[in-house]
């Protein structure tokens, strides 16, 4: 919209959007996707990786995992992942906007998705910050005496301990990275939505930073029972 | 189609504009793939140096030229180098670059600044890794195992780490172009069999740079995290496994060979076809033996781990497996041999490097299967005999397809023919020199000479003087090439449009291609190496030169 | 002139020449291939070599052709991979009665210790025909055991042991290479392998200084450390008694069973709440750094002597007491 | 990524299944289901993640076989990568001969 005449006429008979080396409007979209999803396929083997480790480990030590585990803050955990959840249902909504040219419902809703993703990213600080209190990075300083203490039913090694809280940082401090890029890209997309670079006929990139973020809320769709939930039952 | 007139001033995207920021800036695939080709380069005479180092440190048993740390640096720094600086990077990202687009017919790939990105990053990689070099370097070998990288060297483990990850995003970037490139911009006509099977072979690269690059990179970041914030996931002193290191860094890291291999195979099945005038023999069987190389390729990484405490019984899987991966590669090299058959064979200098590459890849593939063995590979591996048989794939192999390929589309490439007789002399020389240095280590290997040793006893002396003379040889064969490229540039023959007489849709545009390939939108409907369509231009009494 | 160019290895140990056949076999086959496809691109590169005149033939391909040359292949190579397999079963299972020799590798040395007491460093002695076993582990970082004249290698990783075997049929000096790279003096880490015939070797037994046996010493630690307090052999203690026990199968706490190797052993030291005896409590301290890797061999070898028959040999006399 | 727009109301619907399984998954883990609770929480992960996938990122409306085969494929290599290295963990110890 706010883009000028000008601008097209220096693209001969196509849109500005449409980059010289594609045909069509199609053929351009067509490729963003399937660039995008071939990128979420190596973020799948990339998170991949951690999980291979997380599963050995947790076949080896289920004690340790179970204790480290219960160590969690399952509301915050729950409270985080309903955060993400919503701001998936922000970003889907979004492109929806987009697609249909509502250009202020869409600054809106890309507000509310990035207000949710720092959210999560606070809640996650507050998280890691009691973690930091109660000694249990891993490091010279881990202490695993609590959970020993805390759960006397459950048989601890301190040392694998560790190996439970080092995936921990790892997986969600990996998964925190890839929330403070979407963040980035949000950002970038709302300043372009707001100046109105965003219409039905070219929305790509809000397509595509959507589809990024979903990916992102599916990884921890995952984290959150593999790190919460591992052995919550009663203690008997 | 290959008799137009040539003026030098006709625009192409070498002379379309000039000065540093056109090309550091340039989107044109053509002309980041000179980008890469400089850089390369650049990292290949430091790779070659390391090497030379090496092999002169090993002219004597005792350890005298360089400090032992010295020496382990050397090693580790000439296998960091080389293959993710080089190899890796080399056909994909230099050839691969300059011809997927003009053989299916596209103006460009479909992400020209995600193209540019990628040799950017790269290049802070390779900043990364130089910065890393000079100022004390890494010890930890290339393969980075643990607990001996996090928790045991001194050297500057972090920072060859993040390189290779920085890298490794590079490799990942130019897969992804290339797939979206190959599926979503092929011109009209060109369906998927009649793609050149330079193409299928990039394919099937890119899917292994696609779906393993991610797992090398997490497996670094946890070294990293590991060395800077002591999380303890491969520290055996907390219960850490540091066989799953290995686990994970060969998932990557075998297929990676296909990564090498698999372009190269693909330059091959360009280059024998048109120096036999006919239809590559079996081109189906050939395009899908890339796709099973790739899968497959997937299948054996704990072959590397035979000796390593694995489990007895998974060691039986892998060796099995193992053993499948060979077929499509024998496929492969069945397939060149027969296409020679009953055709109508020129010695130029792209050939002479194709039947190098054949037999020597075969040499390489046939000593992969005493490394697949388990009863053998026990007594051999991490010896001179895996040395010599990963070279004998990537050097023998992946190499000699570069440089045959570098020979082949150079003409296209810089529009300027190289003086004929040189490069036959070079690929010569480069055959000598490699079988003198590499085929002694087989003999070392099987001996029990260990890998990665500053000194040997005595005994091995006179394999590793003969294999140090070979390298200085392979060294003079290497530095040819480039010499007289770069004199080619300027005083080369001017070359024909298609100057071998090849088919394919990059010879039919001009030699340098316009800024956008093809003056006119191609529309195929031929089938690939249509080499009776083709009239030879060599029968023509006329010699190539005109 | 191959005094300073030999190009075989000395076949010195019982499964070396079934090594050496298999690659005889390989290097058969590997020089026929090559030699097959270098004649074959010489014999089509010369024949059908350029000429005025002649045109090439268009082929398509041939489906009869590649089905063979797939299959084929593969045929052979299932060949080599059940030999390969079988070969590699040998190696990796050592026979029951074979006599121990513990290995703890550190940065950049070996030491070995024999059941006798015996301890060597960067030097093993064995006799002739005696099938030997090496209980190995690292103390710091990943190490390999190899000895070419055998035709054996395996890693020597830390946190963990691992295991190899051999029959020495050579008496002779042999080398002794650490084959995974470990650190500066990675190349220095080499050692020689005595091999004697079996005379020589009691002798060597008897003239070294040796501190009692390790089941001895083990048992000197067990009661330092005062396990025997818990682990009794008389009555039942507060942990599990553990005579016999060696090589048997325990039940554990959770439901499952494990066999009771040297790696059980090594890991109820070290973290004894890993994986609990039925029927007994999680009241065992850590010994993790508490021991170190020879103590802790040592220990190893004292719980297997306590599983050994009665009158198997003199390595266990006297810690059958008690 | 094309002309199909959902309703909203469809959106609506996905969040409300999306916000029940995430309780649920978080109350169920309390209940003593033996060694089904990891099942379970699995499960229902699986479920959230695929009513993600199918209708928040439009892979069951508006996507080709293209995307569905990228999807299937990198599951599958993470399947290889999970049970060929559990091929050597599930028998590593495992005595023989």
């Amino acid at each position: 919209m706010s883009d000028s005449p000008v601008a097209l006429e220096n693209h001969g008979q196509h849109g500005p959007e449409l980059r010289h080396h594609f045909a069509t409007a199609q053929q351009q979209r067509d490729a963003a996707s399937l660039g995008m999803w071939l990128f979420l396929g190596t973020e799948i083997m990339f998170f991949g990786g951690m999980f291979l480790a997380y599963l050995i480990y947790r076949l080896w030590y289920f004690n340790e995992f179970a204790a480290g585990s219960r160590s969690l803050d399952i509301k915050l955990g729950t409270v985080n992942t309903i955060v993400l959840i919503c701001s998936s249902l922000t970003v889907a909504l979004g492109v929806r906007a987009a697609q249909m040219g509502k250009r202020k419902l869409l600054v809106v809703l890309l507000i509310l998705t990035l207000i949710f993703g720092l959210a999560f990213l606070g809640i996650k600080g507050v998280e890691w910050y009691a973690k930091y209190k109660e000694h249990h990075i891993p490091g010279a300083s881990f202490d695993a005496s609590d959970l020993i203490r805390d759960y006397p039913q459950i048989h601890i090694d301190p040392s694998h301990e560790q190996i439970y809280f080092s995936l921990y940082f790892a997986m969600t401090g990996l998964h925190a990275l890839h929330m403070i890029i979407g963040i980035g890209i949000f950002s970038y997309l709302l300043y372009h939505a707001a100046k109105g670079r965003y219409t039905p006929e070219y929305y790509t990139p809000i397509d595509l930073g959507g589809l990024y973020w979903h990916f992102v809320d599916v990884v921890w769709i995952y984290l959150f029972p593999l790190l919460y939930l591992i052995d919550r039952k009663p203690l008997g | 189609m290959a008799t137009a007139v040539i003026t030098p001033e006709r625009e192409n995207y070498l002379n379309q504009e000039y000065g540093i920021r056109s090309w550091l800036l340039t989107v044109d695939h053509k002309r980041i793939a000179l980008l890469y080709l400089i850089s390369i380069t650049f990292f290949f005479f430091i790779g070659g140096f390391f090497a030379l180092l090496i092999r002169l440190e090993l002219l004597t048993p005792a350890g005298d030229l360089v400090q032992a740390d010295t020496y382990n640096k050397l090693f580790t720094m000439h296998g960091m180098v080389m293959v993710f600086f080089f190899l890796i990077p080399s056909i994909p990202a230099v050839l691969g670059n300059f011809l997927v687009p003009l053989m299916i017919g596209a103006k460009d790939l479909a992400f020209p600044r995600i193209n540019l990105l990628s040799w950017y990053l790269y290049i802070i990689a390779g900043v990364m890794m130089l910065h890393c070099i000079v100022t004390g370097g890494v010890d930890t070998g290339w393969t980075f195992y643990t607990p001996f990288s996090t928790a045991f060297s001194n050297t500057k483990v972090v920072e060859a780490g993040l390189s290779i990850f920085v890298a490794g995003f590079s490799s990942i970037l130019t897969g992804l172009n290339f797939v979206v490139t190959i599926h979503r911009m092929r011109a009209p006509g060109m369906t998927w069999s009649r793609l050149p099977l330079f193409i299928w072979a990039h394919y099937a690269t890119s899917i292994i740079q696609l779906l393993g690059t991610p797992v090398l990179a997490i497996t670094l970041v946890l070294v990293v995290f590991e060395r800077v914030f002591h999380l303890g996931i491969f520290d055996p002193t907390r219960g850490g496994d540091p066989l799953l290191f290995q686990h994970l860094f060969w998932f990557y890291s075998h297929p990676a060979v296909y990564i090498m291999i698999l372009p190269a195979m693909g330059v091959v099945a360009e280059i024998v076809p048109c120096f036999s005038r006919k239809r590559i023999f079996g081109y189906k069987a050939i395009a899908l033996s890339s796709i099973a190389i790739a899968v497959f390729g997937f299948l054996v990484w704990a072959h590397h781990m035979f000796v390593a405490g694995m489990s007895l019984y998974s060691a039986l899987i892998f060796s099995a497996l193992s053993y499948l991966v060979a077929v499509p590669s024998a496929i492969k090299v069945f397939n060149w041999t027969a296409t020679m058959y009953k055709g109508s064979i020129s010695f130029s200098t792209p050939m002479l490097y194709a039947f190098g590459f054949i037999g020597l890849f075969t040499m390489g593939g046939l000593t992969g299967l005493f490394l697949a063995a388990l009863g053998i590979d026990v007594h051999v591996t991490d010896t001179y005999f895996v040395i010599a048989h990963f070279h004998y794939i990537m050097v023998g192999g992946a190499v000699m397809g570069y440089l045959g390929g570098m020979h082949f589309w150079w003409p296209k490439i810089s529009g300027r023919l190289y003086p004929e007789w040189l490069g036959k002399f070079a690929a010569l020389i480069v055959f000598l020199g490699f079988n003198l240095t590499f085929f002694p280590q087989f003999i070392l290997g099987y001996m029990g000479m260990p890998r990665r040793y500053w000194q040997y006893p005595p005994e091995f002396q006179v394999l590793n003087v003969l294999s140090t003379a070979g390298s200085t040889i392979l060294a003079v064969g290497y530095v040819l090439p480039m010499v007289y490229f770069l004199w080619s540039m300027r005083y080369g023959k001017l070359a024909d449009d298609n100057p071998w007489g090849a088919a394919g849709l990059e010879w039919q545009t001009t030699s340098p291609p316009p800024t956008f390939n093809f003056d006119k939108e191609p529309e195929v409907t031929w089938e690939a190496y249509n080499y009776d369509q083709i009239p030879d231009p060599a029968a023509e009494e006329v010699p190539v030169e005109r | 002139m191959f005094d300073n160019l030999p190009l075989w290895p000395a076949r010195a140990s019982a499964g070396a020449g079934n090594v050496d056949a298999l690659y005889i076999f390989l290097v058969l086959l590997a020089t026929f291939m090559s030699v097959a496809i270098f004649s074959m691109i010489l014999v089509f590169a010369l024949r059908y070599r350029r000429q005025p005149g002649r045109t090439a033939e268009q082929i398509e391909g041939s489906n009869a052709l590649e089905i063979t040359w797939s299959v084929v292949p593969l045929g052979i190579f299932m060949v080599i991979f059940a030999w390969g397999a079988v070969i590699y079963f040998q190696e990796r299972t050592p026979p029951r009665d074979a006599t121990e020799i513990y290995v703890v590798a550190k940065q950049w040395m070996w030491k070995l210790e024999h059941v006798e007491g015996q301890r060597e460093i960067n030097e093993l002695h064995v006799p002739v025909g005696r099938d030997i076993e090496m209980i190995m582990t690292s103390q710091d970082v990943i190490h390999s055991f190899y000895v070419p004249a055998f035709r054996i290698k395996q890693d020597v990783l830390p946190g963990r042991y691992t295991t190899a075997w051999f029959r020495a049929i050579k008496p002779g000096v042999y080398h002794l290479f650490c084959a995974e790279y470990c650190g500066s003096q990675h190349s220095g880490m080499i050692g020689q392998v005595v091999v004697m015939e079996p005379a020589q070797y009691e002798a060597w037994l008897s003239g070294g200084n040796t501190s009692g046996s390790l089941a001895s010493n083990g048992e000197s630690i067990f009661q330092q450390l005062g396990c025997v307090t818990c682990h009794r052999s008389d009555t039942q203690g507060r942990g599990p008694s553990l005579a016999g026990i060696f090589g048997k199968p325990v039940q554990l706490e959770d439901g499952r069973t494990v066999i009771a190797d040297e790696n059980y052993i090594r890991e109820s030291i070290l973290s004894p709440s890993a994986k609990i005896v039925k029927g007994f409590k999680p009241i065992m301290p850590v010994f993790q750094g508490l021991v170190s890797e020879e103590q802790l061999t040592e220990l190893v070898a004292y719980v297997k002597s306590l599983s050994a028959p009665p009158g198997a040999g003199t390595k266990v006399q006297e810690s059958k007491v008690q | 990524m094309s002309e199909h727009t959902l309703s909203s109301k469809m959106y609506y619907g996905i969040w409300i299944a999306l916000m029940i399984l995430t309780v649920v998954t978080a109350r169920i883990a309390f209940v003593d289901l033996g060694p089904f609770n990891t099942v379970v929480a699995l499960v229902i992960a699986t479920c959230k993640a695929l009513l993600v996938v199918l209708f928040f990122m439009h892979v069951k409306y508006a996507s080709e076989k293209l995307t569905k085969m990228v999807i299937v494929a990198s599951i599958f290599w993470l399947l290889l990568l999970l049970l060929l290295s559990l091929a050597d963990y599930g028998t590593r110890y495992a005595r023989h001969g």
